[in-house]
């Protein structure tokens, strides 16, 4: 049974392998750039409903931490020569301004920042409850894009940064989209993602069975954030330019109904709908244009695509409300036993 | 429409971009987002350009929108699908410069792009690609600290900018430099008071300029923070003159800040009172027509980007992204409706500023600055 | 006066009751009995509306309550204390209380009642002030069953009322049940505490995994062995 | 002192506006995303009473006032009314999904280019007092701020619907079995807080005479942040916090106009260490969980 | 030997003084109950000794450690556990992974290499196995004999939740049990339960009792349980201890009748 779960999966990945060496050569550059968003934004999806639908924490803060992760990753990458040429109004700081490291070492530097950050504001704001948490955080998040706008010399201010090496590329996303599922998916099922769980279930519970909250939450807050991290040092390095208006806590919200939508504490949901999400807000985009029915054209109302979306948005939710998945995971014999249409087999998918 | 994709005329440089008797060509503009209003008064200047021009090369002009959001990330996505899905020739976009740099990246090598307002340096910095049919921040800073120091005799200044909008920054910094040199005097500026896109409360900032008695205060910003600014700083007593940039000329400016805003000049690139081309008239004639109001400037430079590109494909004679892309930036003392235009290596234009005062309700013309050199 | 027929719910795919049939006679105090899980919370939860049968028809004076909100439940005298209590925790001790006669507007009446209530339990006059949700256990029972008789029910559904109460209490409860049945109130009790509830019961219902297995009056229910064995334990004489 | 007078106007219209956040907070345990879109709604009604149709300005408020409420109370039952018993970051998600609806359906409408509300004399002569001058309004929206509050803490606390709001805020189904219509309840908390959001708005507008579609999203975070302050959930609390954030914003731009860039941090600043020094807001209720 | 010792313990809330300078003391193997009326401030001292209320005044040793203060987890870790008056399973969880989680708080593996351990390949642990996966399948076989013991084997899949009631209950206990007490704290443990079922959980507590080597702390409402387990019984009234000793001498005492037994009228 094992065995043929690992062969499988193995096949999988082989064919997603097989796809996207196809889709590089096929596919046009806005096919894959939004491709490459999916991905990302399914990297940055999962590190939030680490925090969020596993450990249950009410966290706000991506936008934050996805800013530290782009801002470092880009900083770290960038050449001398962008960097002189895009400071043109206050000097980039001395150490930064020669510095320029690999793409996968820049990375991880942005994640291990980015989860810096988070331990310093977990550590105070962990403490909190619920909605108060959230508005915590937020502020967090908040603060950290108004420092990246203040401090000119190191982030260029509200200019932003440009000319930021544009490493992102299909392999980039997919892998790394592949390793956080790897890792979530090994989190989750070991002894601390349990915890991770229980701690969201019943915190005194939890409490009075020896566990530690306040490490337990910090640790997941902290993992989320590295993730966080290094989704955006992807995104940061696909756009090519970034600045601290981008990471207002929209960009946080629009995570967070990915991961509401796919299902709270479900790997699997937050993966089909980041794909989801993206995608049809890009197929959407019908709408702003004029729509030629052959007999009638019928002028784009610029902006109604968002409100479509919102729509959509809202009746998604209130008929799958605990999102696509609920907290159940894609498994082998579930997806086996679709095909296979055994009358009384109830459990579909389940982890 | 149906999609048979004519071959292209050269082999390499070509684009199969567009069908047999359409050019398109996209706009890339924020039309939601905290940009819109910015955005929707350009994309009135694209389409009233299309309106009265409506084909080049005998070919019909299409024009393709594509919504940035005001959003960095659906900036690249927009500007990517025009250039891919929809195949355009060229594209107009887009006001808030940081979305026309995410743009770049994009764009390059695809299709030429022209900003029609977007004017901080590095959106054409390092790109053949971008242009701009306005003229760039460190002139319109140099151009109104000459105001401030030759035209009111200032000696001292203070600043109030919008510290999350690169442009007002921008703008304050050349301003602050040009200043000091102008007077001479390192300490010329007596205060740089900040603020936040969407304030609506300046007082304390203004208490605190008011307070060391400057000769003039610069506030590049938004028109609709710039207005409440001003008004605030009447209602609390403040007279010193208040002097900004192009951002400001458009019809709420003047709506929100109302009998307070009268005397404030700023720079811009346009005047419906004394058209500056032939262009100019017939862009006014059309737009009153239209709107029944005053255009914008930035109205006017959305009208010039199309007109640029369409000059631009005729003297290419084909749609082809690279003899295009020449063409535009072999510019010169093209007429536009906002001036005549004169593309520079970097691909910014190089033109007359114009000053101007509001004056009974309107922005009246005051006077024409030439480039410096 | 209230009648229960083919009364089948689920829950997802558990069958919590699976086609009961029931009746309450007025006056009578009635009691259900049974294992935890049996549904008999289930039954309770359908009469007021808060779960929504599959199938079955409950009908009070002849009227399907089917057809009737919850809301307007009270307004002809059905009342439920519910399973753990639920007091308002953010509310007094009197607003709780006030909250039960909320449909009422005879105010007078309502300040009779109130003070009735007080007599019945001394114990919430001495904590009128106090917000209910830092009241002991017992405490909120006995303000659950206060509210609840503020709002002058001709039926009168509890759902365990003795659910963590202290032995004297229990007493008291049972007495208290006792005697407002005697002042005309009809009553529908689930206990845990068998042995008691069927020594008051005119009639009783035991209940076993969704089905009612048995049913008879509260001393023949007490005499049978099945129930004894099941639900009394041996213990029955060392508390007695 | 000037400095103060301003504080306290910018903060008593704080206070105004977190009191309706708070309100429905206090009886859905609902962060309603949409109160900031409510009252950017608020702003073009009173803009399209005054200028588009000429109503007079006492006229147009009320009116404006009136059809924010059902505003407020249609938001409720598309939004949140058929999702009473889901998950809390659901009804959230669907309330930031009601949030964008309302700002780009505001886009589709009225266009994303500002409008300005008219001016009404009431409101906005000028006062002289010694060395400070002052807008009328500005003597205006604290007392209205405070009556408003007088008067939604009668009716909380005084009355029998309030008494049903209490009661409905904790526990719906025990609420029905009161003979509560929860549903009214909720509607019509939905309506006073929209109407709130309204009389707010209308200040707002006296003051800052811009709208475009923006314009509540700023107030809408700040007035949440007030509301947290004070201790969510609880009305005295929200006009506490309100005059907190407007003062200390004031005071901190007035004094470190150094740091004048990081106002918005400021109000985050001293929300959190509020928070980490009374986690539930300086009135809010404790949640000491009983075990 | 001495257990567990409070030294006048006091926990006000506001003006309530819920439990007053409570002196409590159980030795290893022994049984205590803590009896009184509702409100009497039974649960508020279990509260304070697992270390969810801070005591107002007085000290708590566990051992001759003084524990006053310290947090539940622990307290939890220096072996105590205990259930709760309504009962708190992770409802979200499975059985087994309720009981699983209470071995948390002795492992030894962090983080990195629990998530390294579930990566590394099945197949390759032949040769090597790391730690984290040596730790998992010792937890996994202690909570596969608890579960054994307790009778939940079968169950162990199912989602706690969808337990019945007095599974349930026998699970908390369960859960407590996993952590590895000398201590065990219950909290009505019977509460809910029909007088039959009450029977059968008195039978498993004095099961695990002499399985596992514990004392046991419960408050309980149902005599049947208190008298016939007890050593010893201790008795509050607002929040005052107004008798102590064994089931015979409470049963007899006067104060306690009145304040809480009541007089027993016979059937
Ligand atoms: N909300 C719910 N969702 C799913 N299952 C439920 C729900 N409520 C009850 N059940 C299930 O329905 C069955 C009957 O439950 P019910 O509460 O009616 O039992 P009961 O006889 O009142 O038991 P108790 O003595 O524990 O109160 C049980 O198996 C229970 O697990
Ligand atoms: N968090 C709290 N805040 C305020 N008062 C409290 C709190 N917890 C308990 N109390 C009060 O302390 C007293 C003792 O409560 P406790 O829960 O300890 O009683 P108990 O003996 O366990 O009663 P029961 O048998 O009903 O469970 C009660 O009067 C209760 O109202
Ligand atoms: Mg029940
Ligand atoms: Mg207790």
């Amino acid at each position: 049974m094992k065995k043929k779960n690992t062969i499988l999966t193995g096949l999988a990945v082989l064919l997603l392998l097989i796809y996207l060496i196809y889709a590089n050569k096929n596919y046009d550059s806005y096919k894959i750039r939004v491709l490459n968003l999916c991905a990302i934004y399914a990297v940055l999806g999962l590190s939030m409903n680490l925090i969020n639908g596993f450990t249950g924490l009410f966290s706000l803060g991506h936008a934050g931490f996805m800013a530290v992760g782009a801002y470092t990753t880009a900083l770290l990458t960038m050449t001398p020569q962008s960097k002189e040429a895009t400071f043109f109004l206050v000097p980039i700081v001395e150490p930064l301004a020669k510095i320029q490291l690999p793409f996968f070492v820049a990375l991880i530097i942005g994640g291990l920042l980015s989860a810096m950050v988070a331990f310093l504001i977990g550590a105070p704001t962990l403490r909190l409850k619920g909605d108060y948490l959230a508005i915590a955080t937020l502020g967090c998040s908040e603060i950290i894009r108004i420092v990246f706008t203040q401090t000119q010399n190191i982030t260029n201010g509200p200019t932003g940064l440009k000319s930021i090496p544009n490493t992102t590329n299909l392999w980039w996303s997919f892998g790394m989209m592949v390793f956080t599922i790897l890792i979530m998916v090994a989190l989750i099922n070991s002894s601390y993602g349990k915890v991770f769980k229980a701690i969201r279930d019943d915190e005194i519970a939890a409490e009075s069975m020896g566990i530690n909250l306040f490490k337990h939450k910090v640790l997941s807050f902290v993992i989320g954030a590295f993730f966080a991290g290094v989704g955006g040092g992807l995104l940061g390095n696909l756009l090519g330019t970034i600045n601290p208006n981008m990471f207002r806590f929209t960009l946080t919200f629009n995570v967070l109904l990915i991961i509401v939508l796919g299902g709270m504490g479900s790997i699997t949901g937050t993966v089909i709908s980041s794909f989801i999400v993206t995608a049809g807000l890009e197929y959407l985009r019908f709408l702003d244009e004029s729509i030629n029915l052959g007999f009638i054209k019928m002028e784009g109302v610029a902006g109604i695509r968002m409100v479509v979306f919102s729509t959509l948005l809202m009746i998604v939710v209130i008929f799958f409300r605990n999102g696509l998945m609920g907290n159940k995971e894609f498994s082998w014999d579930g997806f086996l036993s679709l095909f296979k249409r055994k009358p009384f087999e109830k459990k579909g998918v389940q982890g | 429409g149906g999609n048979t994709p004519v071959a292209p005329v050269d082999g390499n440089g070509g684009n199969a971009s567009n069908d047999g008797d359409v050019i398109k060509i996209g706009i890339f503009e924020p039309v939601t987002g905290a940009y819109a209003a910015g955005g929707e008064l350009e994309v009135e200047g694209i389409r009233l350009a299309n309106e009265l021009y409506p084909e080049v090369l005998g070919k019909k002009v299409e024009l393709v929108l594509a919504d940035n959001k005001s959003d960095v990330v659906e900036a690249a996505s927009a500007a990517a699908r025009l250039v891919e899905k929809e195949k355009v020739t060229a594209i107009i976009g887009s006001w808030g410069s940081g979305l026309s740099i995410a743009a770049g990246d994009v764009i390059k090598g695809k299709a030429p792009a022209v900003a029609p307002s977007a004017t901080n340096p590095l959106v054409t910095k390092g790109n053949d690609f971008y242009f701009r049919v306005c003229f760039i921040d460190p002139f319109q800073g140099t151009v109104m600290a000459n105001y401030a120091a030759n035209n009111l005799k200032a000696k001292k200044a203070a600043i109030i900018q919008e510290v999350s909008n690169d442009y007002s920054i921008g703008l304050a910094k050349f301003f602050t430099d040009s200043f000091k040199e102008l007077t001479g005097d390192a300490n010329a500026i007596v205060e740089v008071a900040n603020y936040q896109t969407g304030d609506q409360d300046f007082s304390a900032q203004l208490l605190n300029i008011s307070n060391k008695k400057p000769d003039v205060i610069f506030a590049p910003g938004n028109f609709t923070e710039s207005a409440l600014i001003i008004q605030q700083a009447r209602q609390l007593g403040i007279d010193t003159p208040i002097i900004g940039g192009d951002t400001w000329e458009t019809p709420e400016f003047i709506e929100i800040g109302k009998e307070a805003v009268e005397g404030t000049v700023l720079s811009t690139f346009f005047t419906s009172e004394t058209p500056i081309t032939k262009e100019s008239e017939k862009f006014l004639e059309a737009y009153r027509n239209k709107y029944g109001k005053e255009p914008a400037a930035v109205t006017a430079l959305g009208y010039d980007a199309y007109l640029l590109i369409l000059d631009a494909i005729e003297r290419a004679g084909t749609t082809d992204y690279d003899p295009l892309k020449n063409a535009i930036a072999q510019t010169k003392n093209f007429e536009g409706a906002a001036g005549v235009i004169t593309l520079d290596e970097n691909g910014d234009a190089v033109k007359d500023a114009i000053l101007k005062i509001v004056k009974d309700g309107k922005f009246t013309y005051l006077d024409t600055i030439k480039p410096y050199n | 006066m209230l009648k229960i027929e083919n009364l089948k719910v689920s829950y997802g795919g558990i069958k919590a009751l699976k086609g009961i049939h029931m009746e309450v006679e007025e006056n009578k105090i009635v009691a259900l009995i049974g294992a935890n899980g049996a549904g008999k919370s289930t039954t309770l939860r359908s009469i007021v509306g808060l779960v929504k049968p599959e199938v079955g028809i409950i009908t009070y004076h002849g009227e399907d309550l089917a057809k009737v909100q919850t809301k307007d439940l009270v307004r002809r005298g059905i009342t439920l204390v519910p399973e753990g209590r639920r007091v308002f925790p953010n509310l007094t001790v009197l607003e709780n209380l006030k909250i039960g006669a909320f449909y009422r507007n005879d105010d007078e009446n309502i300040k009779d009642d109130l003070e009735w209530v007080y007599t019945l339990f001394p114990r919430l006059k001495e904590r009128t002030w106090q917000l209910a949700g830092t009241l002991s256990g017992g405490e909120q029972q006995m303000l659950a069953v206060g509210r609840a008789l503020m709002s002058r029910p001709k039926l009168l559904m509890m759902d365990e009322p003795s659910l963590g109460l202290a032995p004297l209490i229990v007493k008291e409860i049972f007495n208290i049940i006792e005697e407002i049945n005697r002042q005309g109130v009809t009553i529908l009790l689930i206990e845990q505490n068998a042995n008691v509830s069927l020594k008051i019961a005119h009639k009783a219902y035991v209940m076993e995994t969704g089905d009612i297995t048995l049913e008879g009056t509260g001393s023949e229910l007490l005499r049978n062995e099945e129930v004894k064995k099941a639900y009394l334990g041996e213990s029955v004489s060392v508390q007695k | 002192m000037q400095h103060l007078t301003n504080g306290i106007s910018l903060g008593s219209l704080y206070a105004l506006i977190a009191i309706g956040y708070t309100m429905v907070y206090g009886i859905l345990r609902l962060i309603n995303f949409a109160h900031g879109e409510i009252f950017m709604m608020s702003l073009y009604f009173a803009f399209y009473g005054v200028a588009m149709f000429a109503m007079p300005w006492y006229i147009a408020f009320i009116v404006t006032i009136l059809i924010t409420a059902v505003l407020g109370m249609l938001v409720e039952r598309a939004a949140y009314k058929s999702l009473r018993d889901a998950p809390r970051i659901t009804i959230m998600v669907s309330a930031i999904g009601a949030s964008f609806f309302i700002q780009n359906l505001a886009i589709v409408l009225f266009g994303g280019r500002p409008k300005t509300v008219p001016t009404v004399e009431v409101l906005s002569g000028v006062i002289k007092l010694g060395s400070v001058s002052l807008q009328r309004l500005t003597l205006v929206i604290p007392v209205v701020t405070i009556l408003l509050l007088f008067l939604l803490m009668f009716l909380v606390n005084q009355t029998k619907t309030g008494m049903a709001m209490r009661a409905v805020s904790k526990d719906y189904e025990t609420a029905r079995l009161m003979g509560i219509d929860v549903n009214k309840i909720i509607t019509i908390t939905f309506g006073i807080g929209s109407a709130l959001a309204a009389i707010g708005g209308i200040m707002w507008g006296a003051k800052f005479p811009k709208i475009d579609p923006f314009v509540g999203t700023m107030p809408g975070i700040k007035c949440f942040i007030a509301a947290v302050l004070g201790g969510i959930g609880n009305i005295p609390g929200a006009v506490i916090g309100g005059f907190i954030l407007g003062i200390g914003e004031i005071m901190l731009i007035a004094f470190l106009p150094s740091l004048t860039g990081y106002r918005d941090a400021f109000a985050f600043i001293l929300l959190i260490i509020i928070l980490l020094f009374k986690p539930t807001g300086i009135m809010g209720e404790k949640i000491a969980e009983k075990v | 030997m001495t257990l567990l010792k409070t030294d006048h313990i006091v926990m006000r809330f506001g003006g309530l003084t819920a439990v007053n300078e409570f002196n409590l003391q159980i030795n290893e193997e022994e049984i205590v109950a803590l009896i009184g009326p509702n409100g009497a401030g039974k649960t508020t001292a279990f509260n304070m000794i697992t270390g969810v209320y801070t005591p107002s005044e007085g000290k708590i040793f566990f051992e001759n450690e003084d524990i006053t203060g310290l947090k539940p987890h622990l307290i939890t870790k220096k072996g105590m556990a205990r259930t709760f008056q309504n009962i708190r399973l992770f409802k979200e969880l499975s059985v087994l992974d309720n009981v699983f989680i209470a071995n948390h708080l002795h492992l030894k593996s962090n983080c990195f290499q629990a998530v390294g351990g579930r990566i590394y390949p099945e197949a390759l642990q032949k040769l090597w196995t790391p730690k984290y996966k040596k730790e998992e399948r010792e937890i996994l076989d202690r909570c596969h004999m608890l579960l054994e013991k307790v009778g939940l084997i079968d169950l162990m899949n199912e989602k706690s939740s969808s337990l019945p009631y007095g599974l349930q209950r026998k699970l908390e206990i369960a859960r407590a049990l996993a952590t590895n007490p000398k201590l065990l704290l219950l909290d009505e443990p019977a509460a809910g339960m029909n007088p039959k079922e009450t029977d059968d959980l008195t039978a498993f507590i004095r099961e695990i009792k002499t399985e596992f080597n514990l004392s046991i702390f419960l408050i309980e409402h149902h005599m049947q349980v208190v008298m016939g387990i007890s050593d010893r019984i201790y008795v509050l009234d607002h929040g005052t201890t107004i008798a102590e000793g064994t089931p015979y001498e409470i049963q007899n005492n006067e104060r306690v009748i009145e304040a809480y037994l009541g007089v027993c009228e016979d059937a």
